[in-house]
């Protein structure tokens, strides 16, 4: 890595903006970006809110893995097994450095942060959550962080109560002082919005669902990927991503949670490898973090990931939330001005990489679609929170997303593109 | 120009044909895109013959799916239920006279579905 | 394909065993097939039961997409959302005709087949199984197919009946017709042994259990990669397998099951693109197979597998099967004649390409670690099948596995280091 | 030859020091690593002073594992309580002399655990 290190320092020389990335270096690290959408039409990638682009050195990571040393884990010693899995056990180190976790074995991989968040309701809701008892949910939650809860509140006659969202994007923290006078056994929550872009303060939520006794259960879908985590400095008991977010493959996602928690909760799904021993109408549940990783786990995913956690590392987690800042704060001025533009979710402030924004007189549809042409991917459609958009009187949204390889020449794009629109259907 | 946006589909989109909601309708059905939030009713009246005798849409959504309900509706006057019953997604297509990727092609085939289910009930529509 | 599928074409000159194939064309699309262990000691890979080697095409398929058309599948409408789900949603179409499902959507994404299996225990066991109802399983299934099969007993109050092995390998058929009178709600059962090579009649089987109104539940893990598979013609109702056993990658399985019972069954994750609608209480699931696949799913992993199964089939899954039995029935007579060798399983007919055997004196594992030193990679413990192991008074067994890139030269060398290990502890 | 299989570590195996089960142990404990189903147990006889005046090993296992309880338990002939405490996975590789993947380690640290869980409760035993 030391020459992409080198290629990937930190460009200081813009005054007013203090610090932003190197883009030029950095998007030559990314395959995809420099594809053309079609013949002289160059892509225009603004949706790493639904999955990110992968660098090289991640698909390089995950080849070299399967060309060279591809084995199952754990219970081989022939000389691949072993290299396997002293590969993927160092993908969980590295990875349980980044979220800062106490240990290695508070890392549970999963196919992605909807299974992590599963894993939390159906083992640890299931064992602990009885009938009557109350967990809070909000407004903002994507369906990942909602239906696993509907599903386990359903089975157990459990209560939801939610957390509304203000018309700034911000959670109503007064509703939320008054729902924990319930007890609520459970406060889940996203760390940021994948719409509104909203940055909730989450230390504080959990420190307040704490003094209550109730457990706090981040979606950190949306934050592993774009800002330092420290799940120790955030006081949060479960943390779950997803590894196609963060410059990782697809198929692997991570649930954190603290061992002592961990270590009392039933498995999640059986098979091999969760196990210590099975008979034929009996099993003992192997140690975490195996009691939770059901059969073969995603080996070369789970490798792939920590050589995308590398990755992130290496460019500095500080510096590309710098970066996303720079780039939302630029993109939400361009599109206010823009005439018929509504952009949902906060003003200003602190505030994630991700603007979704209606246009009058045009569907979200009909406004992605146009901008393709112009070969800008942006998302449209309720993103998985239509709940949200329920809120908000929306059946959906157009939404661009933002990531360390963005630039301001391709917000302008975005906004070039808008105009097209807007001449077609105006 | 993109071709997903020719002129007369905007044009369709814009001005749509048979919109509205018919008094007395014989046949009324309504079904949405959960995906996108598009929404079509279609609303029928037919004869002793089974023939269309005035048909409308109404809803909202992107212009593909406002402008194939639009087109649809154009088409099936004075059809029989018979003869609705054999339209097919290569039908639509070609009233649009374009391609359409995966989600889209949903947007594109709702007005169909509303028309077919609302017709004949669900078992009719196997989508595809 | 063109040239590959050219170089892969059968060896028809062998006149004793009638086809085999030709190993060296084969084995130059599999880059870990080259590699040295260490220095001048060329890899002999037997362990494919645990996870297979992947053939180029297939890791190409799969950094291609990550490079072109790396997007989240469903949502989108820009170029690359449509492009990666017309290649998730080809390789769903291809997988379905790879067993003959009777439909695409009847195939369901998984992260390997031991979800699968969960997915069958969890939704449909849950939504249909009563106290005191029973459910038939066998004395040789990998953990895999017991453990979810024992959660769901335990949580449910089920009873379990095993049908027992015999001496030579073969399931206690009498024993199962007796199961049957005690009318069960389903039989789940291997359908190849991973540790005893045994196929099981499982259209027999299956035909049995439908008579007194059970549903055969198939692990499929070692059978789908080996031997041609028609769901139907198996009359199985659900049917498991993984992809990184059959030249795909690690993080994606299969789960087969007739669309009247996947229609009817309860979700079992909750979360994005497994709905329909999502109110802040309360969601209506989407339809099959969506309604199964929670999340993001493992995207380049399905595409991955999709060209695996092009792969697998340009070769012949009739020829990779009779291939197996060539290579099993030279290694059952060679480790046969090997003084102290026991192998266990059926001594000859139809049987996997599996051979578990001890030597006498020796522990596996040290059969293992001394055979490594010859390159040769072969597995030892239990194989997650403990109570198999029981059933024989084992701990453990050492397990040479067979792929169709395995030559007869290769069971030469598992011999020769067998006598390595002979004189190092003789 | 391998490494992993030297001279003086199949000897071990083949001739285990301090073979068997003491009468009148102080402390007996027994754990098994159930992946390859290596069994050790562990039979100690302390005096006064918390010095150990006897102990030895019973059980059955790979080489890697019998072997390293038979040099462990010559190591520790005459220690104090106090001082097994201190032994570390790398005091275990020094003995054995060999470097070890992560499925022989667990063979390997077996005869530790056994010694170190029966002499102190399992809080003494982390598996780094
Ligand atoms: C017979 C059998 N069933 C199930 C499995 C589990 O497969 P996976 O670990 O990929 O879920 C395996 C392989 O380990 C197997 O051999
Ligand atoms: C906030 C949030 N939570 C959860 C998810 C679910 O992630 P995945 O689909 O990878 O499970 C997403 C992404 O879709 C998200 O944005």
């Amino acid at each position: 890595m030391e020459p992409a290190q080198k290629a990937l320092m930190l460009n200081t020389g813009i005054a007013a903006q203090a610090m932003t990335l190197d883009s030029a270096s950095i998007r030559s690290e990314f395959p995809t970006l420099n594809r053309e959408v079609r013949d002289g039409v160059p892509l225009v990638y603004l949706d790493s809110a639904a999955t990110s682009q992968k660098p090289r050195q991640v698909l390089e990571k995950v080849e070299r893995f399967y060309r060279d040393c591809n084995a199952n884990v754990h219970r081989g010693i022939h000389t691949l097994a072993e290299e396997a899995t002293t590969q993927y056990e160092g993908a969980r180190e590295r990875i349980a450095d980044f979220i800062n976790a106490g240990a290695a074995r508070e890392v549970i991989f999963t196919g992605n942060a909807t299974q992590a968040l599963n894993l939390v309701a159906q083992s640890w809701g299931r064992a602990n959550l009885y009938k009557g008892d109350r967990i809070v949910l909000t407004e903002m939650e994507h369906h990942s962080n909602l239906v696993p809860w509907q599903m386990l509140a359903t089975e157990k006659d459990l209560r939801i109560d939610i957390i509304p969202v203000r018309d700034d994007g911000e959670l109503d923290q007064s509703e939320f002082d008054k729902l924990l006078r319930n007890k609520p056994k459970a406060v889940c929550i996203t760390h940021v919005s994948n719409v509104l872009g909203t940055v909730n303060p989450l230390a504080r939520i959990a420190e307040k669902a704490r003094s209550v006794g109730a457990l706090t259960v981040v979606d950190g879908a949306q934050s592993a990927p774009h800002l330092p985590v420290d799940v120790q400095a955030l006081g949060a008991d479960f943390f779950a991503f997803s590894g196609h977010k963060m410059c990782g493959p697809t198929g692997v996602g991570v649930l954190w949670g603290r061992a002592e928690l961990l270590q009392l909760m039933p498995p999640f799904l059986g098979g091999g490898d969760m196990i210590k021993r099975v008979y034929l109408r009996d099993f003992e549940p192997n140690e975490i973090p195996y009691k939770f990783e059901a059969g073969t786990p995603p080996i070369g995913e789970a490798i792939g990931l920590g050589a995308a956690v590398d990755f992130l590392t290496d460019v500095g987690m500080d510096a590309i939330w710098q970066h996303e800042q720079w780039l939302i704060k630029y993109a939400l001025e361009r599109l206010e001005e823009f005439p018929g533009v509504t952009v949902y979710g906060p003003a200003g402030g602190v505030r994630g990489g991700v603007a979704a924004f209606t246009l009058e007189g045009v569907h979200p549809h009909d406004i992605a679609q146009v901008l393709d042409t112009s070969g800008v991917a942006v998302r449209a459609g309720h993103h998985c929170a239509m709940p949200l958009h329920d809120r908000f009187n929306l059946v959906a949204t157009a939404r661009a997303s933002f990531y360390l390889y963005n630039t301001r020449d391709e917000v302008d794009e975005l906004i070039r593109g808008l105009y097209k629109v807007k001449d077609l259907f105006g | 120009m993109h071709d997903m946006y020719r002129e007369f589909i905007l044009d369709h989109y814009k001005n749509p044909r048979f919109h509205g909601v018919l008094d007395n309708a014989d046949i009324t059905y309504e079904d949405d895109n959960p995906l996108c939030g598009d929404v079509i009713r279609v609303d029928l009246r037919v004869n002793g013959d089974k023939r269309v005798v005035d048909a409308a849409f109404s809803g909202q959504g992107c212009a593909i799916s406002q402008a194939s309900a639009s087109m649809l509706m154009e088409e099936i006057q004075g059809k029989t239920l018979d003869e609705i019953k054999e339209y097919t997604r290569a039908d639509i297509l070609e009233m649009l006279g374009i391609e359409l990727g995966p989600v889209r092609l949903k947007c594109a085939m709702l007005a169909l579905k509303v028309l077919k289910v609302g017709a004949y009930g669900v078992q009719e529509w196997v989508e595809d």
